[in-house]
């Protein structure tokens, strides 16, 4: 009764929360930036696996070098980056643990009750998709998609400005 | 079928590209020499040091050659000879080959080794310089596509090479694949003069074999892709499609290896400057003059 | 109500409770920010799911999905901006540290 | 100077003088007396050629103070004059070995011109400074031994029984010048109807205090513990006489109503103290009685309506009775106390002395030649002439017999009996002293008729009045020679030798109520004070009570307030413990909870 695509979809989600539990249980900072990145790369793939095949790839583009970023950051700032000290790095886990599980239940019991509505016809192939995609961004949605790009732009410059340490002007001390 | 005839083909072009690359290192053609050493690699004992991640280590050389392999399949032959014909096929060559960075960064990370870590880390500091460089150049050849088929990117090449359609590009897209590559003067992450051979330093045996062919695949999906975007991929005069996409490739490969042997190891620093301030406006300025010539021209 | 779109939004509920979980129970910002990463995440595989199985034919669906990635590359990019003014300052990103609005 | 001025200022100089120099005291004073002395018979000399002088000074306005030389004043000064000279030649001999001489003759000079100022007064302002100052001078005169034991207690006494006693003259004073607008006493003098009725019995309530009658005559006895020149001066001739010429000079103004109360009052002191002195075993006490008894004839004879007879006594009296105590003076150097029984047959030892004394003694009895005869007969002729005859005639003659047996009594214990007499010093002043007032009191019944023309009035005359004023003098005197005083009274003798205290006299009488009036007004006033103590002390305690409530109530409000808030605020704090993960667990739950009423309108809807 459930379609390949349902078995893939299902198998990919498993495969991205089995990923996103291993983020927050290994010590190794390393470790638990690259099960992030592999999570999302699983969700990637169920992207694919729902024939959004664009989004499927830009998804595991961006993250393969947006969570190795994450890591050498996570080696840079954490204490023990190897996880070899056994640390615990973790505190209030039990209302966090009850937040985590009230919030996912709160959606599953969205998803479950509302009604969707009629399902959707099957999609255009994926050419056609990535056209309309690009017709779609450049045509309505275009003043959206400059905000968006300008954002970006903006979170860059002020993120470096953050970064940048304070010049120490000769006036200064 | 045709899967089984382009692994076949690969397979040949691989053990072309090891000799070649064989000869380039160490001066003198011997078309036995890729043979000769992988045996010899997988003779020897291999070695686990004692604190390290094990799963890194493992998957390492692995995911090396799975993303090269990747790559791979979506680059066209010949006109029906590929793996898969991916709508987004261009973006998926990019996308697979990000994964050489991870892998990488495992092996860095994985043996516990200052050398393979500094190795790795450093690798990853060189993708970050370049990673735009070669998205940009594949967005103005699909530009002039208007498609990221890429069979309908070399369908688009019929007239006019995109070499010449769009050189800047070219010089853009062949430096960020020779370094992303990591072949002289980018071999940063296995530099052998200051980290002692980095990231491959802490390989031996089996493992050391596999992460080399990984390498091997993929200077040749690199090459190949070279030839899809800018040499017109298949076409050619009188040679059957398959021997020209053969010659290109191997003459694209040869020259990736060549081209950087003389001149010295970039540092990152130098490599990120060049890449941010001088490659990116170059890129876009690429894809302003494609965006321009498509309009213009019929 | 197909069963695919209801595993898609299982995985996305999952995704973000694990997410609510990481960031709460945290004390390292990089790790909050991964927390948060997970909870984006969630939500764009709802999207897509919403895109797949409701609105198949409109490109808006895939529009979101793209201001979403935005959304998450935004906020790794202030996030890490913020660390490392934090690591400068303080020397460490411990967040049970950063309770004194004063420095 | 005027006369008047140079009577009053010449002992009042001679005081000062002595105060000052503290030297040759006696000199000093002889000197003052003399020029007064010679002023006032200047002024006598005056009168008798009626160019009476009139002195005005600038007294309160509207009331200026007289001093007036009629013939009776002009008479009154020179008596005064002439008996304070002589005294005080007596008293240079008797003081002469006394340490304090100066205080003595200081106080003796101030009495000297007090009197003289009361007699010369024309005004009630003056009279009343006068009067006032001559108590005075009575209360230091008596207390002038102040360290002998009694003399502060006779002192006192004297002082508030005369006191309370002026307090009559005051009120009737004060009717009189609120009556007639005027402090002039003869213009005073004519007022009539109540007014004058109630002004005339106040002055006798005066007159018995100053002259020593029936309820008050007991200090005048006790007053005997000064020295006796004083006795001689003051409790015989001038002092006491101030209230009978009080009442001679209003006698115009006196209703028939009050001259016969003043009848009465004076016959009932002639005849008890007449018994007293019979009763008396002291010498000085014994003169004393006599005197509050002479004194009550004349108020008899002021009650029979004939002031001139009583002015006549009072001139007779004052000679006769202080020559009697200079002589008693010297018996009591000679034998150290004035006790009768002491005093037995020193008048052997002191012939010449005693010779004076008896002289004195039978011109007060009122044997013809002497000057007592004519003032007395003349008393007893008024008594009979006068309306109410029946009442004061036999008071008057029963004290005439009185007298005559009192001093005989006297006389029989100074001869009989035997004592060690001692030598007395200074015998010459005081001889010649007591030799001047013998003379004056045997001489001056030839005087009368020049005193009368003087006055311008007639004495009644009356052989009944003679016969009877003979006839009970020598009973008088065979009686008091031959009997005991004890078997004279017989039953009356305890009761006389207290002095006739009815009921404990005085002492009950006035002093204790007083005392116990004092006492509960004392008791009234510490209740008020510790009434008054006790609101203070609820005040104090109401105030610590609210200041107790204050602090424990309100600041303890405060302070909890203070601290409730302080914990709610710790509390609240909790929450923004800037802890980043504690932040987002909020905003989860915050939002989990906005979520969770979203959807709960939304079903509900």
């Amino acid at each position: 009764m459930i379609s390949a695509q349902g078995l893939f979809i299902a198998f990919f989600g498993l495969a991205a929360v089995c990923f996103g539990v291993a983020v927050f249980r290994t010590s190794s900072m390393v470790r638990s930036a690259l099960a992030l990145l592999f999570s999302q790369t699983a969700i990637g793939a169920m992207f694919l696996s729902m024939q959004a095949e664009f989004l499927g790839v830009l998804q595991i583009m961006m993250m393969a070098t947006e969570m190795s970023i994450m890591a050498i950051f996570m080696v840079m700032f954490m204490m023990d980056p190897g996880g070899l000290g056994k640390m615990e790095m973790t505190h209030q886990k039990g209302l966090s643990l009850i937040s985590g599980s009230i919030a996912f239940m709160a959606a599953v019991a969205v998803a479950v009750f509302v009604d969707w509505g009629p399902g959707g016809a099957s999609p255009p192939d994926a050419a056609r998709q990535t056209r309309e995609l690009g017709i779609e961004l450049l045509g309505r949605s275009m003043l959206i998609f400059e905000t968006a790009g300008i954002t970006i732009l903006t979170a860059m410059i002020a993120a470096t400005a953050v970064a940048i340490q304070p010049l120490k002007r000769s006036g200064d001390r | 079928m045709t899967t089984l005839l382009v692994l076949l083909s690969l397979t040949v072009g691989v053990y072309l590209v090891a000799v070649l690359e064989a000869w380039t290192t160490n001066g003198h053609f011997r078309i036995a020499a890729p043979l000769c050493s992988a045996l010899a690699l997988l003779g020897r004992e291999s070695i686990v040091p004692r604190k390290a991640d094990r799963i890194f280590f493992e998957a390492a050389p692995i995911l090396l050659l799975t993303s090269a392999l990747l790559g791979a399949a979506v680059i066209p032959l010949a006109p029906a000879l590929i793996v898969t014909d991916l709508a987004t096929g261009a973006l998926f060559l990019n996308a697979a080959l990000a994964y050489v960075l991870v892998a990488l960064l495992m092996a860095g990370w994985g043996p516990d080794g200052a050398y393979a870590m500094v190795g790795g880390w450093r690798f990853l500091g060189q993708v970050i310089a370049y990673a735009m460089l070669i998205v940009m150049p594949i967005m103005a050849v699909a530009m002039r596509a208007e498609s990221l088929l890429t069979t309908e990117i070399v369908a688009s090449q019929a007239g006019l090479w995109n070499i010449l359609y769009q050189p800047l590009g070219f010089v853009l897209f062949f430096a960020a694949a020779m370094a992303l590559a990591f072949v002289p003067p980018f071999d940063l992450p296995t530099a052998q003069g200051e980290l002692a051979g980095g990231v491959e330093g802490e390989y031996t045996g089996v493992r050391l074999a596999v992460f080399r062919l990984g390498r091997m695949v993929l200077i040749l999906t690199l090459a190949a892709a070279t030839v899809t975007f800018y040499l017109g991929g298949w076409q050619g005069p009188l040679l059957p499609p398959w021997a020209w996409s053969a010659i290109k490739t191997l003459a694209v490969a040869a020259t990736m290896l060549l081209a950087g042997r003389m001149m010295p190891r970039i540092r990152e620093a130098h490599l990120l400057a060049w890449g941010w301030k001088l490659g990116i406006p170059l890129a876009l300025l690429n894809i302003f003059l494609v965006g321009v010539l498509v309009l213009v021209l019929p | 109500m197909s069963i695919e779109l209801l595993s898609a939004l299982v995985t996305g509920a999952a995704l973000f409770g694990v997410g609510v979980y990481g960031a709460l129970s945290q004390t390292n910002l990089v790790m909050i920010m991964m927390g948060v990463e997970l909870m984006l995440a969630g939500a764009l595989v709802n999207l897509v799911a919403f895109w797949r199985f409701l609105h198949p034919d409109t490109p808006a669906g895939q529009m979101f999905v793209l201001i979403v990635m935005t959304v998450m590359a935004v906020e790794m990019a202030v996030g890490f901006g913020v660390a490392i003014a934090r690591f400068r300052a303080r020397g460490s990103v411990e967040m049970e540290e950063a309770s004194e609005l004063k420095g | 100077m005027s006369l008047i001025a140079t009577t009053i200022l010449a002992p009042l100089s001679a005081m000062v003088l002595i105060l000052l120099l503290r030297r040759i005291p006696a000199a000093l004073a002889l000197t003052g007396a003399g020029i007064g002395l010679i002023a006032s018979l200047g002024l006598l000399s005056g009168a008798f050629h009626a160019t009476g002088e009139a002195l005005m000074l600038p007294g309160l306005p509207g009331l200026p103070l007289r001093l007036a030389a009629t013939p009776l004043t002009a008479l009154l000064s020179s008596l005064v004059a002439v008996i304070g000279g002589l005294v005080l030649v007596y008293a240079v001999g008797y003081m002469s070995r006394d340490p304090e001489r100066p205080r003595f003759f200081a106080t003796m000079l101030l009495f000297v011109s007090a009197m003289q100022t009361l007699v010369l007064a024309g005004d009630w302002v003056l009279l009343l400074a006068a009067w006032e100052l001559i108590g005075l001078c009575s209360y230091l005169l008596i207390g002038f031994w102040y360290r002998r034991p009694g003399v502060r207690a006779a002192a006192t006494r004297a002082f508030l029984v005369t006191r309370s006693a002026d307090l009559g003259l005051y009120l009737a004073v004060f009717i009189l010048i609120a009556s007639t607008g005027t402090s002039d006493i003869e213009t005073t003098l004519n007022t009539g109807g109540s007014t004058a009725v109630v002004a005339a019995l106040l002055l006798l309530v005066a007159v018995m205090g100053k002259s020593a009658q029936t309820p008050l005559h007991d200090w005048l006895q006790r007053a005997m513990a000064g020295p006796t020149p004083v006795s001689a001066l003051l409790h015989s001739a001038t002092l006491v006489a101030a209230g009978a010429i009080l009442l001679i000079r209003t006698a115009p103004m006196l209703p028939p109503e009050a001259l016969l109360m003043v009848g009465i009052v004076g016959g009932i002191t002639t005849v008890v103290t007449g018994l007293i002195a019979l009763g008396e075993g002291d010498l000085k006490r014994l003169l004393a009685a006599s005197t509050s008894s002479q004194y009550g004839l004349m108020l008899v004879a002021v009650g029979a309506g004939v002031p001139l007879a009583a002015l006549l006594h009072l001139i007779a009296h004052a000679a006769i009775k202080s020559s009697l105590f200079l002589g008693a003076g010297v018996f009591q150097h000679s034998r150290g106390s004035t006790l009768l029984a002491e005093l037995g047959g020193v008048g052997r030892a002191k012939p010449r002395v005693f010779l004076g004394f008896v002289l004195s003694a039978l011109a007060l009895a009122g044997i013809p030649p002497l000057s007592g005869f004519f003032s007395k007969d003349a008393i007893i002729a008024a008594t009979l002439a006068s309306s109410n005859a029946p009442l004061l005639g036999p008071l008057a003659v029963a004290g005439t017999l009185l007298t005559g047996a009192y001093m005989a009594r006297a006389l029989r214990i100074l001869w009989h009996g035997d004592g060690t007499t001692r030598k007395v010093a200074g015998l010459g002043w005081m001889g010649s002293g007591l030799a001047g007032l013998v003379a004056l009191a045997a001489g001056l019944g030839s005087a009368f008729p020049a005193i009368e023309s003087l006055l311008g009035a007639r004495l009644p005359e009356g052989t009944l009045a003679q016969v009877l004023g003979l006839g009970a003098a020598s009973g008088g005197l065979l009686l008091g020679w031959s009997v005991r005083g004890r078997r004279l009274l017989g039953p009356l003798w305890p009761w006389a030798q207290q002095g006739f205290a009815i009921a404990g006299g005085l002492d009950t009488w006035v002093v204790r109520p007083a005392l116990a009036v004092a006492r509960g007004c004392e008791g009234l006033e510490r209740r008020l004070y510790d009434g008054v103590l006790a609101t203070g002390r609820l005040g104090l305690g109401i105030g610590r009570a609210v200041r107790y409530s204050d602090e424990q109530g309100i600041d303890r409000l405060i302070s909890a307030l203070v601290r409730g808030t302080v914990d709610l605020g710790a509390r609240a704090r909790r929450l923004q413990s800037g802890l980043i993960h504690r932040e987002l667990a909020i905003t989860v739950v915050g939002t989990a909870l906005i979520f969770a009423t979203m959807l709960i309108t939304l079903l509900a809807s």
